[in-house]
């Protein structure tokens, strides 16, 4: 299982972690922000973390799965 | 695995970044401060060397020593402090207006000097803090703020210019293929000797709104679409070949870099006066 | 106490280069131009013997800027030029001022404007030494006027730049850059020399810009156990960027303070038969020459005449010169340009004297009878 | 006894004039413990433009480093000859080379010409013209003795004893054309 946080404070809304998440985990509240909302299917690729300019995406590897 | 992070890097107080919403910049500092955490860079021993420019801002967020110099000089610096401390790991982060137009002849002779620096230009095609205008890589036929009824000057490719000048490694990379950019950067601070890298980027509030690409996800496809690896260029028309951004690594040799060039001078002058004195301060 | 003497005879830019070596100087960059490249290839045939290190750049603002880099990285660092490359070297002076790292920097003037007359003399750079960068600033301008001077001036040079964390000019011109004379070169002690300070504070306390109670911030060097943040845009005393109105006022009032309040340890002026002089020649460079030699003809004739050299140019010595302008009938400022440090005797002198000038600008220097005719020209107008 | 000399050495660049003002200037202050300054005037390109060094000992410190009445001048070339023939005082000695400068002029000046040029050639190499002039003015003068001038030219080429042997021949066959 993955845990993506979202840093709001940090966070532009530029829709980049929406558009190109390569499964669609993102959906995006009225004001732009993403919301990680179908988690589950995370693969942990990580290219929203990665591709986020505002260091505002972190995608962790939750405790059980990680061993 | 590394147990250094790049935010280990990040000065976090100074976030959130300066950068408009969907600037590449943030993109790539971050595949920057990834490749100084998987080579556990010293902060004590590594100067980021900045210009002017949007770009310019990146070393207020990062936390080894840092030099923020004037607009397209940040190499000529660069050289310096490098020449002066070979220990010492010198990356200069330049814009295309920094690096490229007004530094363009700092930059083709520190490649051909072949200074143990490693160069990252950001190229978004414009000048974005002062609004927009074209650069010296604003493709032709593109609008800016000073191309208004279309750019008539073509661009730069940077890669084949640097290649040219004598660089031992160059390559180009996108903030759209993050993964890869971050290799590139790694390799290129690793090599010894002087090694350019090229990160097309998005500007989505000047070049991208000025040319149809609003919003960044626009700007980052646009890259997507219009990128292609080196052994997939071979195969276009020379025509289609242009129109590309080429990706991957065009140059990877090694050759002696400058520092190592002098100091042979160094010694042989020295056991021919008897021993130098090194009058460090 | 070493007392290593050597006479020599020896040109006035050779003279600079060793003069640097001996201050400890152990980094070049430059871009030759005539009349200072003698400075160059000296240089580069000297610094890899020092274990130091040369490098011819693509032009000045590169050499300007690599420097700066170097001596941030630890090396005393110099360059050496000539007008059109002292234009070219402003924009990066002045990042020498703001992020304060000490350089100097020998101008060996020549005829101008632009290109100008290349092997031909001028002080047509006076006024574009103290103000040649933009924005406020202070800054410390050198001007030798014996090849010997060439030699210990710039070991003075460089220890007012370590000192002050500031860039100095060493104002040359072409006739001392270039003629050859006796000189008595010492080695100079380690004593003599200045370096910059450098923290004893906790690495985790630095700030590369915070002044300490002699108003110098201590400068550490890339590589250290410091983490050194250098900025030429406005920044903080951490070397962050800050904008707020009264940092940018603490600091562009602190780089012209620290010179002009430490003037009386920066200002090197030389008097000569001034004691009892009816009139004074003001004057600095190669055209203290021209002068003397006036002194001592007008003197053998009888008349009361001195000179007053200006070796430091800026910060300019107001009370000096104050002093003067309140004893003597008169005075005349000759200088190789159409009259530049005339302005500044002026605007010092509140009495009612003459001050005249005697300029050329026709590439030719001054002769000491152009001087002895306008002290004439005074004298019969005031009998 | 004279206690400061001004010469000017005259001719076009590439001539060595001003290497020839510095052997003079350099045994002035090393083996006489006088005063001396050599300062030069050349146009931008390096040779065969008007070139002159004006060289000045004393016995005391010199300020203007320019000559302002010349004492001797040596002129290796029309052009330079020209310039000064006319202007130099009665009490100057010019010494000129007969080789290159076939006719003299009227001048106030004592006048010397010798061959200075084809002299060199005998020697086998034309460059040497000057050190041939050297000697010769040092022996009409007696400036400085000819003992210092040798002491000169032996420590300039100190490492090129070939180049050394030829400069001594030169002077000493400047000093003996002189006598």
């Amino acid at each position: 299982m993955s845990m993506i946080s979202i840093r709001k404070d940090w966070c532009k809304r530029c829709g980049i972690c929406i558009e190109f998440c390569p499964v669609k985990v993102f959906a995006q509240e009225a004001d732009g922000t993403p919301v990680p909302q179908n988690q589950d299917k995370c693969t942990v690729c990580r290219l929203c973390e990665l591709r986020c300019p505002d260091f505002a995406i972190k995608v962790e590897v939750t405790e059980d799965e990680s061993k | 695995m590394s147990k250094i992070k790049y935010d280990d890097y990040l000065i976090k107080e100074k976030l959130p970044l300066f950068w408009c919403s969907g600037c590449g910049n943030g993109t790539v500092l971050g595949a920057i401060l990834r490749a100084f955490a998987t080579l556990e860079l010293d902060k004590k021993n590594t100067v980021v060397v900045t210009g002017i420019g949007c770009w310019g801002k990146a070393d207020d967020y990062i936390s080894t020593n840092t030099f923020h110099g004037t607009h397209g000089r940040a190499l000529s610096f660069a050289t310096g402090i490098k020449l002066a401390n070979p220990k010492l790991k010198v990356i200069a982060l330049m814009g295309d207006g920094d690096g490229a137009t007004i530094g363009g002849n700092h930059l083709i002779h520190t490649a051909r000097r072949n200074v143990d620096i490693t160069a990252i230009v950001v190229n978004n095609f414009n000048y974005g803090m002062t609004g927009g205008q074209y650069s010296g890589t604003t493709p032709e036929d593109s609008y800016t703020a000073t191309s208004r009824y279309g750019h008539i000057e073509p661009g730069f490719d940077l890669c084949k210019l640097v290649e040219a000048a004598g660089a031992p490694y160059v390559a180009r990379g996108s903030a759209y293929n993050v993964v890869q950019l971050e290799k590139l950067i790694r390799d290129g601070i690793e090599k010894k000797g002087f090694s350019f890298i090229e990160a097309i980027s998005p500007c989505p509030t000047h070049f991208g709104r000025l040319n149809g690409m609003r919003t960044a996800p626009q700007m980052l496809k646009w890259i997507k679409e219009n990128s292609v690896a080196i052994s997939g260029a071979e195969k276009l028309s020379r025509e289609d070949r242009e129109k590309k951004f080429i990706m991957g690594k065009f140059t990877d040799k090694d050759i002696p870099d400058y520092s190592q060039k002098y100091q042979s001078i160094i010694e042989s002058c020295t056991a021919e006066a008897g021993g130098g004195i090194n009058n460090e301060i | 106490m070493s007392q290593n003497k050597s006479l020599r005879f020896m040109q006035g830019n050779e003279a600079i280069a060793e003069g640097a070596f001996a201050a400890g100087a152990r980094f070049y960059a430059g871009y030759p131009i005539t009349p200072s490249s003698e400075v160059a290839e000296i240089a580069s045939r000297r610094l890899p013997q020092l274990g130091g290190l040369y490098v011819q750049m693509e032009d000045e603002i590169g050499s300007m800027a690599a420097i700066i880099g170097a001596s941030a990285a630890g090396k005393k660092s110099f360059t050496a030029t000539s007008g059109p490359g002292f234009s070219l070297m402003q924009e990066n002076l002045g990042v020498a001022v703001m992020a304060e790292v000490p350089c100097v920097i020998i101008n060996v003037q020549r005829s101008g404007p632009s290109t100008g007359l290349a092997t031909k003399p001028a002080q047509g750079d006076f006024m574009q030494s103290r103000w040649g960068t933009h924005g406020d600033h202070g800054i410390i301008v050198i001007s030798p006027s014996t090849v010997e001077d060439c030699y210990y001036l710039m070991v003075k040079a460089f220890n007012l730049s370590e000192k002050y964390r500031t860039p100095v000019v060493f104002l040359a011109d072409e006739i001392i850059g270039h003629m050859r004379e006796k000189a008595v070169i010492r080695e100079i002690n380690p004593e003599e020399i200045i370096n910059r300070k450098f923290p004893k504070c906790d690495p985790k306390d630095y700030k590369p810009f915070e002044r300490e109670e002699d108003g110098i911030a201590p400068l550490a060097s890339y590589g250290s156990e410091y983490i050194v943040r250098l900025s030429g845009s406005t920044h903080n005393d951490a070397g962050f960027p800050d904008s707020r109105p009264e940092n940018a006022d603490k600091f562009i009032r602190h780089y012209t303070d620290k010179i002009e309040k430490n003037k009386k340890d920066i200002t090197i002026i030389r008097k000569y038969n001034l004691e009892d002089a009816d009139y004074a020649i003001i004057t600095f460079g190669c055209t203290t020459r021209s002068a003397l030699e006036a002194m001592d003809v007008m003197r053998k004739e009888g008349k009361k005449v001195g000179v007053l050299q200006l070796v430091t140019l800026w910060p300019f010595p107001d009370e000096e010169i104050d002093e003067i302008c309140a004893r003597v009938k008169g005075i005349v400022v000759p200088e190789l340009n159409l009259g530049q440090l005339i302005r500044e005797v002026d605007r010092v002198n509140s009495y009612p004297i003459p001050v005249v000038g005697v300029n050329k600008v026709n590439s030719l220097s001054i002769s000491p009878y152009e001087i002895i005719e306008k002290v004439g020209e005074m004298e019969k107008c005031q009998k | 006894m004279k206690y400061k000399w001004q010469l000017i050495l005259s001719g076009v660049g590439g001539q060595g004039l001003i290497a020839c003002g510095g052997l003079i200037a350099e045994a002035a202050i090393l083996y006489e413990s006088k005063y001396a300054t050599l300062s030069s005037s050349y146009g931008v390109e390096t040779r065969g433009t008007f070139t002159k060094s004006d060289v000045i000992i004393s016995n005391k410190e010199i300020y203007y480093p320019e000559v302002m009445k010349e004492d001797i001048v040596l002129s290796l070339a029309q052009v330079a000859y020209d310039r000064y023939v006319s202007k130099v005082d009665s009490d100057a000695c010019l010494v000129y080379d007969n080789s290159l400068i076939a006719e003299p002029k009227e001048s106030k000046a004592k006048q010397y010409g010798f061959p200075f040029t084809d002299l060199a050639r005998e020697l086998g190499n034309t460059t040497v013209a000057n050190v041939i002039a050297l000697g010769t003015i040092i022996k009409l003068t007696g400036i400085l003795t000819e003992e210092s001038l040798l002491n000169a030219i032996e420590d300039a080429y100190k490492e090129k004893p070939k180049v050394m042997e030829l400069n001594i021949k030169a002077f000493k066959k400047g000093v003996e054309i002189a006598q």
